[in-house]
């Protein structure tokens, strides 16, 4: 009998022994439930338990389960009961939701979401019903949100560490490469270089170096990227506050495949929470012999460091990263050697990205024939996204790879907002591009999305309709790059800030029409000579949005006009005078008395005053205030 | 060592093992444009100059970093790689001082030359803001002009992997990148030494000697060693008029392989300075037949007189022929110097042994 | 074999505790930094001006972060920035008002995007928030804090 | 050095410097050491009594006394052999005389050496521990182990130490003194001793007399000359009636200024051949102005014993002569005073020398080291280091391999001495002397550069913190006077923790506050070298 068998039977034991005899109140307290007031529901469910006193329940906090627009979520579990979703919840609900469940047995409330695998209540739909969950695939998710990422028994019970155990106690080193190999599984982080073959290299390479030089202290590193810097994504955040384990449980089996003997995972320190409940999980592996030496009794040896990233998004760039890691500027090296080759002070080391290494353990556990079922032929499996912007259903989403833009926009997404046009999907982040609407129909997978002009990326997937300005968010994303860059090689440095000026010239009304020449010239070069992937992948957004939105671009530089009303040098406030009720709302909001009017009389815009902080627009109760004459 | 064979523009070419592209070019003599590399250094693949087409190989790798690899193909010029060296070029020159005229570089620069090479002249298509700072002139012997830095990295690896000192660093990021010293303090305040390896290295006007400010270019060179310390570098003293302008480590000697201290780059203008003695000099009492013991020294007759070589030389050689007959080769005392050359010291102790007849030689080794 | 008793990657986690401790990473812990890891204070100046993370100067009292990620953006978070250093008179890309009591930092992501914009101000942080509601978050603590002067002033 | 400095660098897997500042004395060798500690992460132990600039990167810094560095040296032999890191099998085969050494290192122990030395009991062991660990370790001195009262026993132990590790003979091994001048090497190789002809072939050899006897026409006295530090002093007992001095400036570089100055000016004849009116200058009777190295042609040998060469840049500055056309020109009329003093037909006798070339020529002829050594060799690029052995020996970058020159090595017992002077009250204070990255020696060429007058153009003195307080200095001109038995002198302070309370560093570089005014003249039995590291003085404020 192995260790994990004993390990295992203690965590379903653990886990039904505090589930059978008590009740739980599970508020979202991933960081996107903490904006959305998360802490307040907590402390009203606390105190509604302390005022009744025949409400026994014990209140704890789980990480995201995706369904961000209904944030703040509350879930109540019942022994011998299905469990309920409610949200978006206000403090008074809460109180009231709690005392009906606990006190009154009444289930049904306006905010009632969702039930939990389970169609118990026919008033309220299971959750994979409602039309946000129904299309997805929840691999990477299996546990988000449904267990206490606190609690290594939940994971465990869940069949974490499964795939460690058959890994170490049934399997070869090579084996496990092979099974990773034959899942097909691409590398989450971006450009999606098949992640077996990451580990051929790196075993291959401290095979050779065991051999030549016996007495070193270590042979390999497996380092998880988990510096999720593109602006616009959290998977990787919501994965590391709300499923932990499957990471390191990812990078053991990494470490075992390659015959590494230590793992870093490099966090972001912009992610407080996942950072400490990767500290605790680690702390729990180690205890349960699951981490450390001779793990689960066998031979095999490896732990796992933490180390905090300190805010630069060219960290993402191996090279970088290491260098970091290192205690240097994330400086990149031009490569080979390959990280795999020489990498972390020069050992063998592979880097995978924080979903890649979450998908391991279900393709040992399931073994690689059942993970690859799902996907398309050159990319298998399922891909989280941060679906955001302007849809009506943001969240964190978990979908077959293979599927629609236009369904995960429209069947997930719920569409967009205010009944406004669809104008561009952005994905990939400052390394991808944004896609119009002639792509809508394009599917999800790493060589159509390459073939349009963006990447995968590491899963933001921004959505905007006719009001987002596309030299804007070019200019955005190259503020972004100019920022990021680290400096060292001349296109990324020069080059991406010469083009930021030209951008930044179109924006405010100075544009040549022989700029986007200029553009057009740049991108290539700086794709094709750049030091490292974040200047080979800067132009993206440039080149995509004006092959997509060319038009856009002339509207700026010779019409002298900004078709989504948002640059400030080209558009124009006024008040419409048939909408103006005279109400004085916008002249108090103004903060530089641009406004004049008294009530009931209709107010105008000065517009030589007027610094288009959009204020009047945005507490006008009436829709009066117009852009450039338009109502957006 | 193993050897590999590889070709680089139809030259067959054989290198050691662990060479780079790079390496294998200039050792096949085929010129490959590159501002960030030194042989001395670390690749660095900063510049992007060096982009090479190899078979097999994606997109275009950069020489330098590139390891050489046995039958690999190598191109070191087609309209891919023209193109993106001219807009890697302009975009180096979009942020560059372009009055070559007032710089003290201009000439030896190798940004103008490898501008010129790769094709690339006034007209620069991207225009835009251009880095501008002090001039830091703190330290005694170079400036540092940053406006000129096009951030290669070369001073910044001399003195680190070179120098072993880390005086100073890439800061900040992105277009804001510069070299500093640290807390952006002028150059004087960190722990420099001077050492001027990484003026040596510079590529543009960035960092520059003081005393090229007053010289410009030298008309002639000459390979020497110190005159310094006892590890003797290889030096090269550069000359114009009959006059020493400047001194450079020799790269060609394996003592320093181009590299100095403070004294052995700048330790020079002595050998010029006014107050070298430009005649042989005589106390008066000497030319006027007096005994020493009869004069005073307060006097006239201890004044220097300015003489002849041969007024002396033979004065000097009977004194010394009389001290000795009249109170033996050993009343003689001969100070030899660690600072004059074997030959010299052979012919001081030749002097004393075989002339003079006395073994009353030493020299400051002791000292 | 080597004997290395200094390591350096103990640099940047070093910095990052004096960060926390102090708020920002003061000289004198770089030349004893310096020191104790032996990386030259040039080094340690380069790595710290290369991290967005790292504060060469204290900050102000109350802090500002104001996402300015993707979906932030499109979503309004430069009308954010604009409001918020109107309403505090920042000019010049100065990042802390020169009574010591603002520092405003744009974020590259919080990682919050469906709740965008989103702003953290000291530990409140706030989604879907709008330029006006930005300004009020800010007008509330510059008011408390003059009511707290008044209160120590009555005092003494 | 009997190993090359590229060697040293590239092989040694640990480092012992003691009594060098390498990166201030030597700074492109100690630069090299730096990279190997830095890139390599080769080990240094640094004994000095200062913290110097490469101590700060050292694994591990023994502050040792002033003075203790036998002890010091010995301590690490014992711990050696407890640790038994002994390389037996070098001893029993190349070496003799190991017992008598043990029995005289067994009176070491680390607690003995820690009272005399004031290094912790830990460190000494950490030190022996890598010492022991790490095979092949180079050592590196300079003058702090040999300008002591018993510099040439210190260089000793320090051999005993290199032997006992079995270091010797192997590449990035050996004992490594580093020469401080430019061609201090050359100058000893090439007769510049009392006690040697060209080659370290002895004066009181007969076979040597003869053998330049026969070769110049004329011989010496089978018999020791004076050494600088006797030949002075020996003006005033009447011994000492003319001195001629090349390119040196005694009254800047000999110790006890006052006393040297004394007997210049009572010499009879004085001779100085030189660039600049130096210190010495005042007490000449002819100056004879020589050139520098830009201006002439011929070698120099550095201290890994690499011969190089040295090219005329510029003419010769005004009149001055390169040096060798001056001495054989000057030969050549003392010749002619008295002509039957030496034998004409004899094959070296003659003076008459087209260039440094044809002088070289004859050195290869009479000195064994350099028979193989050419200016056409040179020119070729040969990297020659001595002995070369013939035209077609390829030099010998490192010395005793496989055997010693003179067979086997003997270990010599040394026993530790205190230094002669030690602090009292009315002297409390210990004074080191040396020089500073930026300054050459007596300071008569880097003086007379502007760049580095402006870096430091003026004496400084260091002080201990703790002392300064003491002294009452208050970090304003911060001047002081320091006294010792011999004479005074003022300069300003430095106040630094690179010097231990109790100790004070000065230089020699500026003659307006020469350390040497304040040093004695005991001298080291054998090498006749004084004891410029151990001076009681006392320090007050001005």
């Amino acid at each position: 009998m192995s260790n994990y068998v004993a390990i295992r039977k203690w965590a379903d034991e653990e886990v039904s022994s505090q589930r059978a005899d008590k009740a739980r109140i599970a508020i979202g307290l991933g960081t996107c439930g903490i904006a959305a007031g998360g802490n307040a529901i907590l402390e009203a469910a606390e105190r509604t338990l302390a005022n009744n006193e025949e409400i026994k329940a014990d209140v704890v906090s789980v990480g995201c389960i995706g369904i961000c627009y209904k944030e703040p979520l509350l879930d109540i579990e019942i022994p011998g009961q299905p469990r309920l979703s409610y949200g978006p919840v206000t403090p008074g609900e809460t109180k009231k939701i709690l005392e009906n469940v606990f006190i009154h047995n009444i289930y049904e409330h306006k905010k009632a979401l969702a039930v939990i695998d389970d169609d118990a209540f026919s008033e309220i739909p299971s959750w994979n019903e409602i039309p946000f969950f129904a299309p997805q695939e929840r691999t990477v998710l299996r546990n988000c949100g449904f267990i206490d990422p606190e609690k290594i028994e939940d994971y465990i019970a869940n069949d974490g560490y499964a795939g460690l155990s058959r890994a170490l106690l049934d399997m070869t080193p090579e084996a496990v490469v092979k099974e990773t190999l034959d899942a097909g599984l691409r590398g989450r982080g971006g450009a999606g270089f098949p992640a077996g073959r990451k580990w051929t290299i790196a075993a291959d390479n401290i095979h050779t170096l065991r051999e030549s030089q016996p007495d070193l202290p270590s042979y390999g590193y497996v380092i998880c990227n988990a510096d999720e810097g593109d602006p616009g994504a959290f998977m990787n955040r919501s994965v590391l506050e709300g499923d932990p384990h499957s990471v390191i449980e990812g990078m053991i089996i990494a470490g075992y495949a390659i015959g590494a003997d230590y793992g870093y995972i490099y966090c972001r320190a912009e992610y407080p929470l996942a950072i400490d409940r990767l500290k605790l999980a680690l702390e729990q592996a180690r205890e349960k012999n699951l981490l450390g030496e001779n793990i689960l009794g066998t031979d095999f040896s490896f732990d796992i460091k933490l180390k905090e990233g300190a805010g630069a998004f060219v960290c993402g760039e191996e090279t970088s990263l290491i260098a970091s890691i290192e205690g240097d500027r994330g400086m990149p090296m031009p490569r080979p050697p390959y990280p795999a080759q020489s990498g972390l002070w020069g050992i063998p080391t592979i880097i995978n990205n924080v979903e890649t290494l979450n998908n391991i353990p279900v393709i040992l556990s399931k073994g690689a024939a059942i993970w690859a079922e799902k996907g398309t032929e050159k990319s298998k499996g399922t891909k989280t996204f941060a679906l955001t912007g302007k849809v009506e259903n943001t969240g964190l989403i978990e979908v077959e790879l293979g599927m629609s833009l236009r369904q995960v926009i429209y069947d997930i997404g719920g569409g967009i907002p205010d009944g406004k046009e669809f104008k561009a999907a952005q994905t990939g982040g400052p390394s991808g591009g944004c896609l119009p609407k002639e792509q809508l129909d394009l599917t999800i997978d790493y060589e159509a999305l390459a073939e349009a002009g963006s990447i995968m990326g590491s899963g933001g997937l921004v959505i905007m309709d006719e009001s987002t300005c596309m030299v804007d968010v070019a200019r955005y994303f190259l503020t972004f790059t100019q920022f990021e860059s680290c400096g060292k090689c001349v296109p990324c440095r020069l080059g991406t800030k010469r083009m930021l000026e030209i951008l930044t010239r179109i924006t405010e009304g100075k544009g040549k029409i022989e700029d986007l020449d200029a553009l057009e010239e740049l991108a290539p070069s700086i794709r094709d000579s750049s030091l490292c992937g974040l200047g080979q992948s800067a132009p993206n957004p440039v080149l995509t949005t004006l092959k997509y939105f060319r038009s856009e671009y002339e509207a700026h530089i010779l019409d002298g006009r900004c078709p989504a009303g948002q640059c400030k040098a080209l558009i124009t406030y006024t008040i419409d005078k048939v909408d103006c009720v005279g109400c004085v709302v916008c002249l108090r909001a103004c903060p530089v008395d641009a406004i004049t009017g008294a009530k009931k009389e209709i107010h105008i815009i000065d517009t030589d005053i007027c610094t288009r902080c959009d204020t009047c627009r945005q507490v006008c109760k009436f829709d009066a205030v117009l852009i450039d004459g338009n109502l957006l | 060592m193993k050897k590999i064979t590889l070709t680089i523009d139809h030259k067959k070419i054989e290198v050691p093992e662990g060479s780079t592209v790079l390496d294998a070019a200039r050792a096949a003599e085929v010129y490959i444009p590159t501002l960030c590399d030194d042989p001395l250094l670390e690749p660095f693949g900063a510049c992007r100059l060096c982009i090479v087409e190899i078979d097999g190989y994606r997109g275009l790798p950069t020489a330098c970093s590139t390891p050489a690899a046995d039958g690999m193909q190598v191109r070191t010029s087609s309209a891919m790689i023209e193109t993106n060296r001219k807009t890697s070029m302009n975009l180096l020159l979009s942020d560059h001082p372009l009055d070559c005229q007032h710089c003290v570089a201009n000439m030896r620069c190798d940004l103008q030359y490898v501008a010129a090479y790769v094709g690339v002249r006034g007209d620069n298509p991207y225009q835009g803001e251009k880095r501008s700072y002090e001039l830091d002139d703190s330290n005694a012997f170079y400036n540092r002009d940053l406006d000129m830095c096009i951030l290669c990295g070369k001073c910044v690896r001399a003195c680190d992997e070179i120098q072993g000192r880390q005086a100073i660093s890439f800061g900040y990021r992105g277009f804001s990148t510069k070299i500093t010293a640290p807390f952006d303090l002028p150059i004087w305040e960190s722990n420099c030494e001077s050492c001027g390896r990484c003026v040596d290295m510079c590529p543009t006007g960035a960092l520059f000697d003081k005393s090229q400010l007053k010289h410009g270019l030298p008309t002639g060179e000459t390979k020497t060693t110190c005159p310094y310390c006892g590890v003797g570098c290889g030096l090269i003293v550069e000359t114009k008029n009959g006059e020493i302008i400047g001194v450079r480590g020799d790269r060609e000697n394996s003592v320093n392989e181009g590299h100095t201290c403070v004294k052995g780059r700048y330790g020079w203008e002595y050998v010029q300075h006014p107050d070298r003695v430009k005649k042989p000099l005589i106390r008066k009492y000497l030319l006027e037949g007096k005994k020493k013991s009869e004069i005073d020294k307060s006097s006239s007759d201890w004044e220097w007189a300015e003489t002849s070589w041969d007024t002396a030389l033979d004065i000097t050689a009977s004194n010394l022929a009389q001290i000795r007959d009249s109170h033996g080769a050993d009343s003689i005392g001969f100070l030899t110097s660690a600072k004059c050359l074997n030959e010299e010291n052979y012919l001081m102790n030749k002097l004393a042994r075989q002339v003079i007849g006395t073994n009353n030689i030493d020299h400051c080794a002791r000292l | 074999m080597a004997v290395s008793t200094h390591d350096r990657s103990a640099l940047i986690p070093l910095l990052q505790e004096v960060q926390v401790e102090m708020g920002y990473v003061p000289k004198e812990a770089i030349s004893e930094i310096s020191k104790e890891l032996r990386v030259s204070t040039s080094d340690i100046f380069g790595v710290l001006t290369f991290y967005s993370q790292f504060r060469l100067n204290p900050t102000g009292k109350h802090m500002v972060k104001i996402c300015s990620g993707t979906a932030c953006h499109v979503r309004g978070a430069p009308l954010i920035i604009d409001a918020v250093e109107d309403e505090l008179g920042l000019e010049d890309g100065n990042e802390t008002t020169e009574d010591g009591e603002f520092t405003v930092e744009k974020v590259a992501c919080f990682g919050a995007c469906s709740l965008a914009p989103v702003v953290i101000v000291d530990e409140t942080t706030k989604g879907n928030i709008t330029p006006d509601q930005a300004r009020r978050m800010v007008r509330k603590i510059i008011k408390a804090e003059a009511k707290k002067k008044k209160a120590e002033a009555a005092n003494e | 050095m009997t190993n090359a400095m590229d060697d040293i660098a590239e092989n040694a897997e640990a480092f012992f410097i003691i009594g060098s500042n390498t990166t201030s004395q030597h700074p492109v060798f100690g630069t090299k050491l730096r990279r190997a500690i830095q890139q390599r992460g080769t080990p240094l132990i640094v004994a000095d009594p200062r913290r110097i600039d490469i101590s700060d990167i050292a694994t591990i810094h023994l502050q040792h006394k002033g003075g203790t560095d036998t002890a010091l040296i010995n301590g690490l032999s014992y711990l050696i052999l407890q640790n038994g890191h002994e390389d037996k099998e070098f001893i029993a085969k190349r070496t003799e005389d190991f017992e008598e050494y043990r029995a005289v290192i067994q009176d070491y122990p680390p607690e003995k050496v820690s009272e005399i030395t004031g290094v912790p009991v830990e460190m000494l062991k950490e030190a022996a521990e890598i010492m022991g660990t790490h095979k092949p370790m180079a050592v590196m001195w300079a003058m702090g182990i040999t300008q002591h009262i018993k510099g040439v026993r210190n260089v000793m132990a320090l051999a005993g130490l290199q032997m006992l590790l079995g270091n010797m003979g192997v590449q990035g091994g050996g004992t490594n003194p580093l020469r401080g001048q430019n061609n201090v090497q050359g100058a000893c190789d090439l007769g510049g001793l009392p006690n040697n002809f060209p080659g370290y072939q002895k004066v009181f050899n007969p076979d040597v007399q003869k053998k330049f006897a026969d070769a110049w026409g004329r011989g010496t006295a089978p018999k020791v000359g004076k050494t600088v530090t006797e030949l002075v002093p020996e003006v005033l007992e009447g011994n000492t009636h003319a001195i001629y001095v090349l390119g040196e400036d005694p009254i800047m570089s000999d110790p006890d200024t006052k006393h040297i100055r004394a007997n210049f000016e009572a010499c009879d004849f004085v001779v100085l051949q030189e660039l600049f009116e130096s210190e010495t200058a005042p007490y000449a009777d002819v100056l004879l102005p020589g050139s520098s190295f830009a201006e002439k042609t011929g070698t120099f040998t550095n201290t890994e014993r690499r011969v190089q060469m040295v090219r005329q840049a510029i003419a010769p500055i005004g009149d001055s002569r390169p040096d060798w056309h001056i001495i054989s020109d000057l030969a050549k009329r003392i010749i002619a005073l008295t002509p039957e003093l030496l034998s004409l037909n004899a094959p070296y006798s003659g003076w008459d020398y087209d260039s440094t070339s044809a002088i070289m020529d004859e050195i290869a002829a009479l000195t064994p080291q350099y028979s193989g050594i050419s200016h056409e060799r040179l020119e070729n690029g040969e990297r020659l280091q001595w002995p070369v052995k013939g035209y077609d020996h390829p030099g010998t970058p490192i010395l005793h391999v496989g055997e010693f020159a003179h067979g086997k090595g003997k270990f010599k017992p040394i026993e530790h001495v205190p230094p002669t002077e030690s602090p009292d009250d009315e002297y409390p204070y210990i004074m080191s002397t040396g020089r500073v990255l930026y300054h050459w020696h007596g300071g008569q060429m880097t003086r007379r550069v502007e760049g580095i007058m402006k870096v430091y153009g003026e004496s400084l003195v260091e002080v201990n913190p703790d002392d300064a307080a003491n002294i009452g200095l208050n970090g304003g001109e911060n001047r002081i006077r320091l006294t010792s038995r011999h004479g005074t002198i003022e300069s300003k302070a430095l106040i630094t923790e690179r010097v231990p309370p109790g100790m004070v560093y000065a230089n020699f570089h500026f003659p307006e506050a020469s350390a040497n005014e304040l040093t004695h003249a005991s001298l080291d039995p054998v090498a006749k070298i004084p004891e410029y590291k151990v001076t009681a003085v006392k320090v007050e404020k001005v």
